[in-house]
């Protein structure tokens, strides 16, 4: 029973970050209709900045490690934002017209463009954030020791997941971002300033997925310039498991991901864990044809 | 359209007929080819570094036969298919011998392309068994094969008296190949294997396979894949409050890996690698780690890329001691009369089906300020 | 004799009934009316015929079979064409080949002999071209042909749907709001051709808001309100009906 | 005007045949790589050009093809080639089993499920799945095809074996295109709705668009073993699907020569950037960011079809 619980918060743990990076996903997806594959590797880059930031910076030496990490958290989110403003209209707003695909091939392309730029620039060792960042407290579940900072980062997914949703249900941008989701040329003559709203969805997925970078970086402190391919694809099975489009269905896919690898792992094969959780993923889909949480679109004829 | 298709097929063949390379006959040339791009472009990098330097070092000594040596470096991706292009092209740059490259299947889709142009390679991180079993004349290799480390590595574990033994690798090729020779070789042991299985490299968190290893009960963890794994294996671990003793193979054998694990989570790791400069009392190993530390400021990474180094040394013994650069003639000297070429990571000479001869494995530990220390 | 005959169809939307146990037939060789305020369930009706949408119950009889669960396809196989309200026409593909649709489904050739093309289907190529030729006269859009269905006008685009749906040679037609857009002189116009579908012996079967263009062209109208049928006859009866008049122009209680 | 379309497709092919005469070994082959992509794209562009199904997950089907290949060929030496119209059976077969109960999925839903089914392979081939594939190490020592007792293994000949099965393909896939069957997947493709109301059978012409696309992925996973002679799962993996996917949007979607001439970009670009050394993904990402931006709709998008009228005089054609 001791290992179910492990396992569980193992699961947990894996999936809190994949929900984190699917919001990313999903809130793009919403308004764009657009597969952003270069999302993860704007988490990367989020990675990346901390640690630049962190060793620029040495703010560690004489600020308490939660400031550290907040004010760490506040810089990434901004910059990892403006390189998300700037893709868009880079790469994807002059396609905002063409077919749905062509934009899908241009975030390719930036996604080898950042992958690449960053090994330049880095190099293409693995980088480390340095150890001593977090206090590494356990404490304990129902005497099961369990990390501190990964009841942070679990907590930290629901926060931003919850502020997220209630941004989009109750505010009134939030309205303008769910009526562009639904019909651009409506949005348009509502007097929804649509190009704004995108601009906006550009700010706020790449800002969480960068946040997940720094969280990633700083929990496991291993980072290198291909993981975000690996957690981009991740965090887009997590997105579409959910429901692509559907906030609170990015952190039921990711949550759901993490838990099945973890008990796939643990009473089936751990080298087998991800083509089990791709079956998982497909019956799902066979029977649920639009994810878990997604709305079944009966078809207007 | 049709202007249009024709337009744009000018362009791409006229694209490529300007980056024909030009061909130059007063060098004598050495061909690199490593990853350096991909997953393994760390690797890659680091044998191009290596190479360049030593290369460097060797011309202003005056070269080879009174030639300057040049080195061609291609990239082969990690990838068996961009390997065989990287072939083709190396092939027919006029290079008389090929280094390289990591990864086995990888040498392997080249291997052929060489044999058929009749160009020697060596190849510095390629250690499946196999490569060198199928006869090919003018194969050799720096690093030691699968075998003999999974050799060492059974006699390790057995002689530090561990009965219950989990192996744990990550399905590469290399990691395979070494998991299911230690595992042969164990279970002829009075041991038990008590868990063996592969994690998915690239990930970041591995509690899932640390608990369940950890319910297997196991009192020595052998892990066969790579460095960045296996740091993350040991900083996990010791969050988890487990303290079971793991033992590595030479691809954890990265300096890095106490950089991702610290060195409190590193301490008391054992590994089994060819010998590293670093701990060589050797003159060649000596020069050789001022010299990159003078270049390049920084240490060498992965003893993979030292043995691209130990390649070079032995593509240049080869020319000087056989006076040629005839693929024949330089094989010939390489496998019957190089004796004990003192090289980055020792001794080098090559038996008859081009593998590296001698007892080449140490076993290292990580000291409590996160050094390697060679034991004895 | 009756080619399509409903019987207490019922479908619901969640909470929403949106046909709700209608019944009508519609005999054969004539053309049908069905009208009803926005909302009233016309448009679910002929979903619900053509397959597009399942009946939670009741029966529809084509030709003696029941096609309740009939996938659409089939149904167009056996006999029902349609066109829809919203046009739906192929934009990127020229006019030609939008009828050429219609011809696929009395066509045989299929992948293999595609790639092989033995005579007999060259034989049934040509003759498929033939017949769109054919049917693009007969809404005389043939020198539009080889226009990309987007570049045609609304009307157009409305013809060119009744052509498409005419080259799966049907039995029964189903036509929705065929003069959607169109100005006076297309409407009539397009009676016109309504009548020559009919003389070619094709049942039709429409949905419309222009009255003057039912009551022209229709012999039999049945009327919908709120998913319910409220009445049916010939158009001078529906004229004179006191509920559809209610329907349309609302009642004094509301 | 289609007379002269003709006159560039004969020159051109007139100076890709005669190329091996001027290119050397390195250069030939990145033309054979060059090909089998080309085939192996031009079987895509059926599934995802023509008939719009988001299908990322080709290299499944490759791999099934080139690992009957390589299994049977290692194992039961049968030749390579013989066993061509086998890996291609077992590639549409295994693609009839998995695409059945997928094929109503929408849009992005497909992609993920693709994606997932070419994981699924991949991993069960690195797992060694049923103990015949090998595991990470793969296959190795699959032998060189022979043609009438000549055996094909210089780059050159296998330039012309290659681009054969390209011609071949090029010859029937047009077929296809101007066909009852290649007009279903673009009505599929354009509107699915429209296309059922005119009395097209959806999912069995998506059903058989995956199967003949798989067919010919596995044609060229038999080519692609015997031009390797070693494969492993790494030939096979997502990114691979990624690639071929690119090919078919930047070249055009359902057009054989914007597909070819994609291909040439996409494999022939990252050679050329050869020179910029580890920055030559990095250039070739931007580029193809760029491409996008000026040609959304792939470089060459399909004209449409033309077709011999009889009463009217033989239409031009509108590009």
């Amino acid at each position: 029973m001791e290992f179910f619980f492990q396992q569980l918060t193992n699961g947990l743990a894996v999936g809190g970050i994949y929900a984190l990076i699917a919001l990313g996903y999903t809130m793009v997806y919403g308004v764009l209709k657009l597969i952003n594959f270069a999302h993860g590797d704007l988490f990367m880059i989020g990675a990346y900045l901390g640690l630049t930031l962190l060793t620029a910076l040495g703010l560690a030496d004489y600020l308490s490690p939660f400031c550290v990490i907040a004010l760490l958290a506040v810089m990434v989110l901004i910059l990892v934002a403006i390189l998300g403003v700037v893709l868009e209209r880079v790469a994807y707003r002059p396609l905002r017209q063409a077919h749905r695909l062509s934009a899908v091939v241009s975030a390719l392309g930036a996604s080898i463009f950042f992958q690449n730029i960053v090994m330049l620039i880095y190099g293409a060792k693995f980088q480390v954030y340095p150890h001593d960042l977090m206090p590494r407290t356990v404490v304990h579940i129902f005497g099961m020791p369990v990390p501190l900072i990964r009841i942070l980062i679990l907590l930290a997914s629901v926060v931003m997941m919850v502020a997220l949703y209630t941004f989009i249900q109750r505010t009134k941008v939030g309205t303008a971002i769910r009526a562009a989701a639904i019909d651009q040329g409506a949005a348009r003559l509502m007097g929804i300033n649509v190009d704004r709203v995108i601009a906006l969805v550009f700010v706020i997925g790449p800002a969480l997925g960068g946040a997940a970078g720094l969280m990633v970086g700083i929990y496991y402190g291993q980072i290198n310039f291909t993981m975000g391919w690996i957690y981009g694809l991740k965090a887009f099975t997590a997105a579409i498991l959910g429901g692509i489009g559907n906030i609170p269905g990015a952190m039921v896919g990711g949550l759901m991901l993490g838990l099945i690898e973890a008990f796939a792992a643990a009473y089936l094969s751990v080298a087998w864990k991800d083509a089990f959780a791709f079956c998982v993923l497909i019956l799902i889909l066979i029977v649920r044809p639009t994810g878990l949480l997604g709305e079944r679109v009966a078809e207007k004829v | 359209m049709g202007k249009r298709f024709i337009t744009g097929m000018a362009v791409v063949f006229a694209l490529l007929l300007c980056v024909q390379p030009v061909m130059a006959a007063d060098t004598i040339k050495i061909g690199l080819m490593a990853p350096l791009t991909g997953a393994w472009a760390s690797e890659g990098q680091d044998m191009k570094q290596i190479v360049d330097l030593l290369a460097e070092e060797l011309n202003a000594k005056g070269g080879l036969l009174g030639k300057k040596v040049e080195i061609i470096s291609e990239d082969d991706g990690g990838d068996p298919k961009t390997a065989a292009l990287a072939a083709q092209r190396l092939s027919n740059s006029g290079v008389v011998a090929v280094i390289g490259t990591y990864g086995s299947s990888v040498t392997e889709a080249s291997q052929a392309i060489y044999d058929e142009a009749k160009i020697m390679q060596i190849a510095n991180g390629s250690t499946a068994i196999r490569l060198s079993e199928k006869g090919l004349k003018n194969f050799l290799r720096t690093c030691p094969r699968d075998d003999e480390q999974g050799n060492v590595a059974a006699k390790t574990v057995v002689g530090m008296g561990f009965k219950n033994i989990a192996i744990l690798h990550d399905n590469t090729s290399y990691a395979k190949g070494l998991a299911d020779e230690a595992k042969g070789l164990l279970e002829k042991q009075p041991v038990k294997i008590v868990f063996y299985d592969a994690l998915t490299p690239g990930e970041r968190d591995y509690n899932t396979i640390l608990t369940k290893i950890k319910a297997a009960k196991p009192d020595v963890v052998l892990f066969t894949g790579y460095y960045p794994e296996a740091g993350l294996l040991l900083r996990q671990k010791m969050e988890m409050g487990w303290n079971v003793p793991f033992i590595g193979g030479d691809a954890t054998n990265n300096p890095d890996l106490v950089k991702i694990a610290g060195a409190k989570a590193a301490e008391g790791y054992y590994f089994l690698s060819p010998p590293v400069p670093q701990d060589l009392d050797t003159k060649a190993a000596k020069d050789f780690m001022s010299a990159f530390k003078k270049k390049y400021n920084a240490e060498p990474g992965s003893v993979w890329a030292v043995l691209a180094g130990d390649g070079f040394n032995a593509v240049a013994a080869a020319i000087k001691g056989s006076g040629s650069t005839e693929t024949a003639k330089m094989v010939a000297y390489l496998k019957t009369q190089l004796k004990d070429l003192p090289g980055l990571t020792g001794n080098i000479s090559f038996d008859d089906k081009g593998d590296r001869v001698g007892d080449l494995y140490r076993v290292y530990r990580v000291d409590a300020s996160g050094k390697f220390v060679l034991q004895p | 004799m009756t080619l399509l005959h409903l019987e207490n169809l019922t479908k619901r939307f969640g909470g929403l009934i949106a046909v709700n146990d209608v019944s009508f037939d519609v005999a054969e060789g004539t053309i049908v009316g069905l009208i009803g305020p926005n909302g009233a369930g016309k448009t679910t009706v002929f979903n619900l015929i053509t397959g597009n949408y399942r009946a939670d119950s009741g029966k529809i009889v084509f030709d003696g079979r029941l096609i309740n669960n009939l996938p659409t396809h089939k149904i167009v196989s056996l006999g029902i064409a349609r066109t829809f309200q919203t046009i739906r026409l192929f934009h990127k593909l020229t006019a030609l080949e939008n009828v050429l649709a219609g011809c696929h489904c009395r066509m045989k050739s299929g992948s293999v002999a595609a790639m092989f093309q033995p005579p007999w289907q060259r034989a049934e190529e040509k003759k498929a071209l033939d017949k769109a030729m054919g049917e693009l006269r007969f809404v005389n859009l043939e020198t539009q042909a080889m226009n990309l269905a987007e570049n045609l006008s609304y009307g157009n685009q409305r013809l060119l749907e009744v052509a498409r749906a005419l080259a799966t040679e049907p039995r029964l037609i189903i036509l929705d709001e065929p003069a959607g857009g169109m100005n006076d002189q297309e409407t009539a116009q397009l009676i016109d051709t309504i009548r020559q579908i009919q003389a070619r012996g094709v049942t039709v079967l429409l949905i419309e808001h222009d009255m003057s263009l039912v009551m022209k062209a229709c012999e039999k109208i049945v009327v919908l309100e709120n998913g319910a049928k409220i009445a049916e006859g010939t158009p001078p009866e529906i004229k004179a009906n006191r509920r559809v008049i209610e329907a349309y122009l609302g009642t004094d209680e509301e | 005007m289609k007379n002269k379309r003709w006159i560039v497709y004969a020159a051109f092919s007139l100076v890709l045949l005669t190329s091996p005469a001027v290119l050397n070994r390195y250069w030939i082959d990145v033309l054979n790589v060059v090909g089998l992509y080309v085939m192996l794209s031009l079987s895509l562009n059926i599934i995802l050009g023509h008939c719009g199904m988001f299908h990322m997950g080709h290299a499944a089907f490759y791999a099934v093809g080139a690992y009957t290949t390589a299994i049977l060929n290692t194992v039961y030496a049968i030749p390579v080639l013989w066993l061509m119209p086998l890996s291609g059976l077992l590639a549409g077969l295994f693609a009839l089993v998995i695409a059945r109960p997928i094929i109503h999925l929408r849009g992005d839903y497909l992609l993920i499920v693709t994606i997932g089914f070419v994981e699924i392979v991949r991993i069960a081939l690195i797992n060694n799945v049923f103990g015949i594939t090998g595991g990470a190490n793969g296959i190795f020592g699959i032998d060189r095809p022979t043609i009438f007792g000549m055996k094909i293994s210089t780059p050159g000949q296998f330039f012309y074996l290659i681009w054969f099965f390209v011609a071949v393909t090029i010859y029937l896939l047009r077929k296809l295109e101007h066909s009852r069957f290649g007009r279903a997947l673009n009505y599929i493709r354009e509107d699915d709705v429209a296309a059922a109301g005119s009395g097209i059978d959806i999912s069995h012409y998506k059903l058989i668009a995956f199967v003949i696309g798989a067919v010919w992925a596995g044609f060229c996973g038999t080519l692609f073993a015997a031009k390797m002679t070693i494969i492993a799962p790494e030939s096979f993996n997502f990114w691979e699907s990624v690639l071929l996917f690119m090919i078919v949007l930047l070249g055009g979607r359902g057009s054989i020569a914007g597909v070819i001439l994609g291909t040439f970009l996409v494999i022939g670009l990252p050679e050329l950037f050869r020179q910029f050394a580890t920055a030559r993904m990095l250039v070739f990402g931007a580029v193809m960011i760029i491409m996008m931006i000026f040609r959304p709709e792939g470089i060459l998008p399909p004209p449409p079809r033309t077709y011999r009228l009889d009463r009217t005089a033989e239409p031009e054609e509108a590009a």
